[in-house]
């Protein structure tokens, strides 16, 4: 029963949610036409019609049979919902065999990706199409959540614990990632993406080295590279390039100024200062802002980082 | 309204020497290691002493149906909030 | 059920409505300790081990030594309110008095201990066993604290000549709810002092 | 309207509102003038969390942060959401109309202890101050105050915690006000049978202040205890729990949702009888319902948390148990609408509020399974589509309840009628714009919206700009309703005793009632939905 609404479902599991979903609907349905149905039916067909004699009303106070039936069917009806909704969740937990691994753990605003073999990303995870993929899901802060619309299901990320979630990709495409559970200023704005490649695509991509920045080809410009890494690695769902601040400074108009740091220093933003805040934030932080920018340091290797520094640079 | 009587006044002299009975004994059995036995009969003296208290210097023995109701019907609750939390912290 | 009257100015009605208010009060007070007693037993069945190490640290010859004290304080308020049905006003006084002295001393004796542990270096943040220790007898000292005050006022209209042997319904109130900041700690000794 | 019934002590003047100065209310025992106190109060609440609830929706015009930063867009969710369960939703019917009408109903002169009753007041008042006082340093920790960002964050949290430790103390006293009212004060011949089901749902509601609140309060201290002590209840770095917290702070939470919807839920069982000139069908059903609801509600706290990382057992527990819960919710729907059948209704205010409450609240009643079954709530939770549920139940229910209650009783209250013209203005408004704003939400929540955005995507923008339309015309009809209240308190016209010539007692008190409300306690002979001709 794919697809059954309007926004696509991307997996089978999702579907058989929609189908429950669809299930709950008609009932709903049925009882909402009955019973509004009535309502309104009543409400017109018995309105006032003769002032005077509104007390001859027939003193109706009950019935034992209308009453028994409306406290047996929707009781039968709501253990039939609950059973079908618990089994479709648990088939749901339990992760199908041979499940690819993947670590994620969520900071206030970004998610961390580890892949089994070392790998690491901000923000993206790639996984082939066809093969289950067992998220391991842990938050490093305060709770967040992970939220795959596309996919029907969600897991709150808990510090201290690891809780589990299971999808079954079987189209390639790029799915969204929300946090649901508030998790402070930057709750809106820590979004990341589950992107499905065809496992030919999937394989070429690991023997790359797997990183994100290498799809632009060898040839691909410094600050082209820099702007896409940028998008890629999170940034900005905390630095706007211009308009309304986020959590951290703007970025339009950094470099060359003068940046006043905690503690009264000030120190001008060339491109040492630049890097150093990406690879080691908590080491000169901006007056009047938060420190909670985690370290690039794992994430983000030397020469990404130059090509985001080449593109701040062009930001004036 | 019942009156002062000796007789209470005997009641709860006897119910205060049993309490403190009760006080030595769960002491005295703290010191042998019983396992989780300790844990069990801990609590059954304890409940035999606020019974006591309850029973006698809180009069619910002899108080109509409405009280009863009222002082037995929190511990449903504190069980319900004990069973459901640990229904999830013990099984995850 | 006894039939309802909607008045007032019955005596014999204010007396039940009042019991009836402290039970349900006191209901209250089952489930304000009963969160407490939840986070101890999810926290004991999760680390067994801390709990067994740490509940050695308290002294459990003071902790006895605090429910007799209790103990006594409460067979105080029985033969108190025992005292004002029959009349005596000033025995209900002395009664109470005493009662308000083992309190103090309680209260003294928990002050030793919670300094004592200071001492060593414990505090509420030291573990969740202490946590869980300080927060409970905490909230039981606050509650020991509450009751002397009850009394005191319960002394203050007595001598007020405002109890008798026909009205005495504030001594019994009083008496009730402080029969149960005992019965709390009828629970809290073995759970805390004896049992790991 | 002339009087109905030789018992009835016609308005001669002012009653209970007979004294003036500040003093005299704010030390007065009378049941009916601190229930009025607490009207005024929650109801500037209600206006004050409207006005941030329109500020969230102007903001949410635009997918980016565009009037406020998203800092600001978070502190006046929670405000919002504070205000509106903490000083509005959950004071206003059990102490504001409760204090008002349950001696009233049961004929008696006050409630069991007048000055623990003022006592209530007092220290609800202390409590909004502080939480006032917490604006220096604004929550955003949303209303639901998770560990561990509320026990980390900047904010005022101790402070508020305190506030609302208040709060639910003056609701456990109100509650045991309420509960030892009803046991012992009820006139001669008022039997457990012929108690107005108002007053079965008040019944209910303050057993639920009584045994949940306290749960609440310790929460919040233990949180404020993390905060100044570092106590580690619920914080992992200290083997701590922070799911704990989610069940302390639901099984307060959940129970009192119905502490909002069971007095609503009353007041409609009221309403209906009367505009129909029928009886109420199913009392017995509809009373304890009432019951099973309250006990029931304890039930379920776990439903908030099938995507917390429960164990398995439980999910599949808690979300049997809410299931059964929607049953004599169901039941007392079934029994309303049969109660309309073959009556002679019309359609006053007060019945407009009774029918849309039941209109509402089967749309809130009919999307709570999608959020019970555990597949579709791990879908659903936390999104839109939660918002528009909750909104549906305790705004389209509770407020419309409340709302049908004003108007049902604003001329014993005041002595004054309403202008039923502007009110049905007002109701129209109200009842479009409510629609318009919460329904959207649903679809908004199937698309995968997650609640508490400052920000969204664009492919989300159309309907948020149509659910932001409908809270500037639900918040049009508001305005039109206080300006009609306001009017009718001061040149309404004069009231009858008993204008919708209704059965239950406080009918034949004055309108205003005196203080002493009843000339005599009166004698009960029947129960007072005996509308209608035994054999018609």
């Amino acid at each position: 029963m794919d697809n059954v609404l309007a926004f696509g479902a991307a997996s089978g599991q999702a579907g058989r949610v929609d189908a429950l979903f669809v299930m709950i609907a008609v009932i709903g349905g049925f009882f909402f036409f009955l019973t509004q149905g009535l309502l309104i039916y009543f409400a017109v067909k018995y309105r006032r019609r003769l002032p005077d004699r509104d007390n001859e009303t027939p003193a109706i106070t009950g019935n034992p049979l209308l009453e028994f039936l409306w406290i047996l069917i929707p009781s039968i009806v709501v253990v039939v919902i609950f059973y079908y909704g618990w089994r479709v969740y648990t088939d749901q937990r339990i992760p199908a065999a041979g499940a690819t691994e993947v670590h994620v753990t969520a900071r206030q605003w970004m998610y961390e990706i580890r892949y089994p073999d070392g790998r690491t990303a901000i923000n993206e995870i790639r996984v082939p199409a066809g093969k289950p993929v067992k998220f391991l899901l842990s938050a490093a802060d305060v709770l967040h959540g992970f939220y795959l619309p596309d996919f029907r299901v969600k897991m709150d990320m808990i510090p201290g614990r690891v809780t589990t979630l299971w999808v079954q990709p079987d189209r390639p495409g790029s799915y969204q990632i929300f946090c649901t559970v508030y998790c402070g200023t930057g709750h809106s704005n820590m979004l990341a993406k589950l992107i499905v490649m065809s496992p030919h695509e999937y394989e070429e991509w690991v023997e790359h080295g797997g990183r994100e920045g290498d799809e632009g080809g060898e040839h691909e410009p410094l600050v082209v590279r820099g702007e896409r890494i940028l998008s890629n690695a999170g940034c900005l769902n905390c630095h706007a390039v211009e308009g309304k601040e986020k959590i951290g400074p703007n970025l339009r108009g950094l470099h060359g100024s003068k940046v006043p740091l905690e503690g009264g220093k000030s120190v001008t933003a060339d491109e040492e200062y630049l890097r150093e805040s990406i690879v080691d934030p908590g080491e000169k932080v901006v007056k009047g802002y938060p420190n909670v920018m985690p370290t690039y340091k794992a994430s983000m290797p030397p020469d990404d980082v130059r090509a985001v520094v080449e593109y701040l640079k062009t930001l004036k | 309204m019942a009156h002062g009587t000796g007789h209470s006044r005997r009641a709860g002299i006897a119910v205060f020497v049993a309490l403190l009975l009760l006080t030595a004994v769960t002491v005295l059995v703290s010191y042998v290691d019983l396992g989780l036995w300790n844990t069990v009969v801990a609590l059954l003296i304890a409940s035999v002493k606020a019974s006591l208290v309850a029973l006698f210097f809180m009069h619910l023995k002899g108080e109509s149906r409405l009280v009863w109701g009222f002082a037995l019907f929190p511990i449903v609750f504190l069980a319900l909030i004990l069973l459901g939390t640990l229904s999830d912290t013990m099984l995850r | 059920m006894s039939d309802p009257s909607g008045e007032h100015g019955d005596p014999a009605v204010a007396f039940e409505s009042a019991k009836l208010g402290v039970w349900t009060f006191l209901a209250t007070e089952v489930l304000l300790f009963g969160a407490l007693f939840t986070a101890y037993t999810v926290f004991r069945i999760r680390y067994p081990e801390m709990f067994r190490v740490e509940h050695a640290k308290l002294d459990r010859v003071l902790g006895a030594a605090n429910t007799v004290v209790l103990i006594t304080s409460s067979l105080m308020v029985v033969l108190g309110v025992d005292a004002i049905k029959r009349g005596k006003a000033r025995l209900l006084e002395a009664y109470f008095g005493a009662t308000i002295l083992l309190a103090g001393v309680f209260l003294c004796v928990k002050y030793a201990e919670y300094a004592a542990k200071f001492h060593h270096g414990i505090y509420p943040r030291t573990n969740l066993f202490f946590s869980i220790y300080f927060m409970l007898t905490g909230l039981h000292g606050i509650h020991v604290l509450l009751g002397m005050g009850v009394l005191s006022y319960v002394i203050i209209l007595s001598r007020r000549g405002r109890l008798s042997a026909s009205y005495y319904t504030p001594a019994e109130m009083s008496g009730l709810y402080w029969h149960f900041v005992d019965l709390v700690w009828i629970y809290l000794f073995p759970l805390l002092y004896l049992v790991g | 309207m002339e009087g109905v019934g030789r018992m009835e002590a016609e308005g001669n003047g002012r009653g209970y509102l007979s004294e003036r100065g500040w003093k005299s209310w704010a030390f007065t025992l009378d049941h009916k003038r601190i229930g009025a106190m607490y009207l005024w109060t929650t109801t500037v609440f209600f206006l004050i969390g409207g006005v941030f609830a329109l500020l969230l929706r102007l903001e949410l015009l635009s997918p980016q942060a565009r009037y406020f930063s998203n800092h600001t867009y978070n502190v006046f969710f929670t405000l919002h959401g504070a205000m509106m369960i903490f000083l509005f939703i959950i004071p206003a019917i059990p102490s504001g109309l409760g204090n008002f009408f349950i001696p009233l109903h049961i004929g008696a002169r006050d409630v069991a202890f007048p000055r623990l009753n003022l006592a209530s007041y007092w220290v609800f008042a202390a409590g909004f101050l502080v939480i006032i006082g917490s604006l220096v340093a604004p929550m955003d920790t949303g209303w639901t105050f998770y560990t561990p960002y509320s026990a980390k964050s900047a904010a005022a949290v101790t402070t508020l915690s305190l506030g609302i430790f208040l709060i639910g103390m003056s609701s456990i006293l109100t509650g045991l006000n309420f509960i030892v009212t009803i046991h012992k004060l009820r006139a001669p011949g008022m039997t457990w049978h012929r108690l107005p089901l108002f007053i079965w749902g008040m019944y209910s509601t303050s057993i639920i202040q009584v045994i949940a609140t306290p749960v609440v309060g310790v929460t919040f201290l233990l949180l404020a205890a993390e905060r100044i002590f570092g106590v580690g209840f619920f914080d992992p770095t200290k083997g701590g729990d922070p799911v704990l917290f989610q069940h302390f702070f639901w099984f307060y939470s959940h129970p009192v949702v119905y502490v909002m919807i069971l007095p609503a839920m009353g007041i409609v069982s009221e309403v209906i009888p009367v505009f129909s000139r029928k009886p109420i069908f199913g009392y017995k059903a509809i009373a304890y319902s009432s019951v099973a609801i309250a006990l029931g509600g304890f039930l379920v706290w776990g439903h908030h948390m099938f995507t917390s990382g429960m164990s398995p057992l439980a999910n599949a527990i808690f979300s049997l148990m809410t299931f059964f819960v929607a049953v004599p919710t169901a039941v007392k729907v079934f029994n309303w609408t049969a109660t309309l059948y073959r009556g002679s209704i019309t359609f006053e205010a007060p019945m407009l509020y009774a029918l849309t409450f039941i209109f509402l609240f089967i749309v809130g009643g009919l999307t709570g399974p999608f959020l019970g079954a555990l597949a579709t709530n791990v879908q659903l939770h936390d999104t839109y589509f939660v918002v528009a549920h909750f909104h549906y139940t305790m705004m389209g229910g509770t407020v419309m309840g409340f709302l049908a209650g004003l108007h049902y009783w604003f001329p014993k209250m005041t002595g004054r009628m309403l202008n039923e013209k502007v009110a049905r203005v007002a109701w129209a408004l109200i009842f479009v714009g409510f629609n318009v704003t919460f329904f959207t939400m649903f679809i908004l929540g199937v698309r995968g919206m997650p609640r508490r955005y400052a920000e969204y995507l664009p492919k989300f923008h159309t309907e948020n700009v149509i659910s932001t339309i409908g809270s500037a015309v639900l918040a049009a009809g508001i305005l039109v309703m206080c300006w009609n209240f306001l009017q009718g308190l001061r040149k309404g016209a004069p009231a009858p005793a008993n204008p919708w010539r209704a059965l239950s007692l406080e009918w034949r008190a004055a309108s205003p009632p005196e203080t002493e409300n009843f000339p005599e306690i009166p004698l009960v002979t029947e129960w007072p939905y005996g509308y209608g001709t035994p054999k018609g």
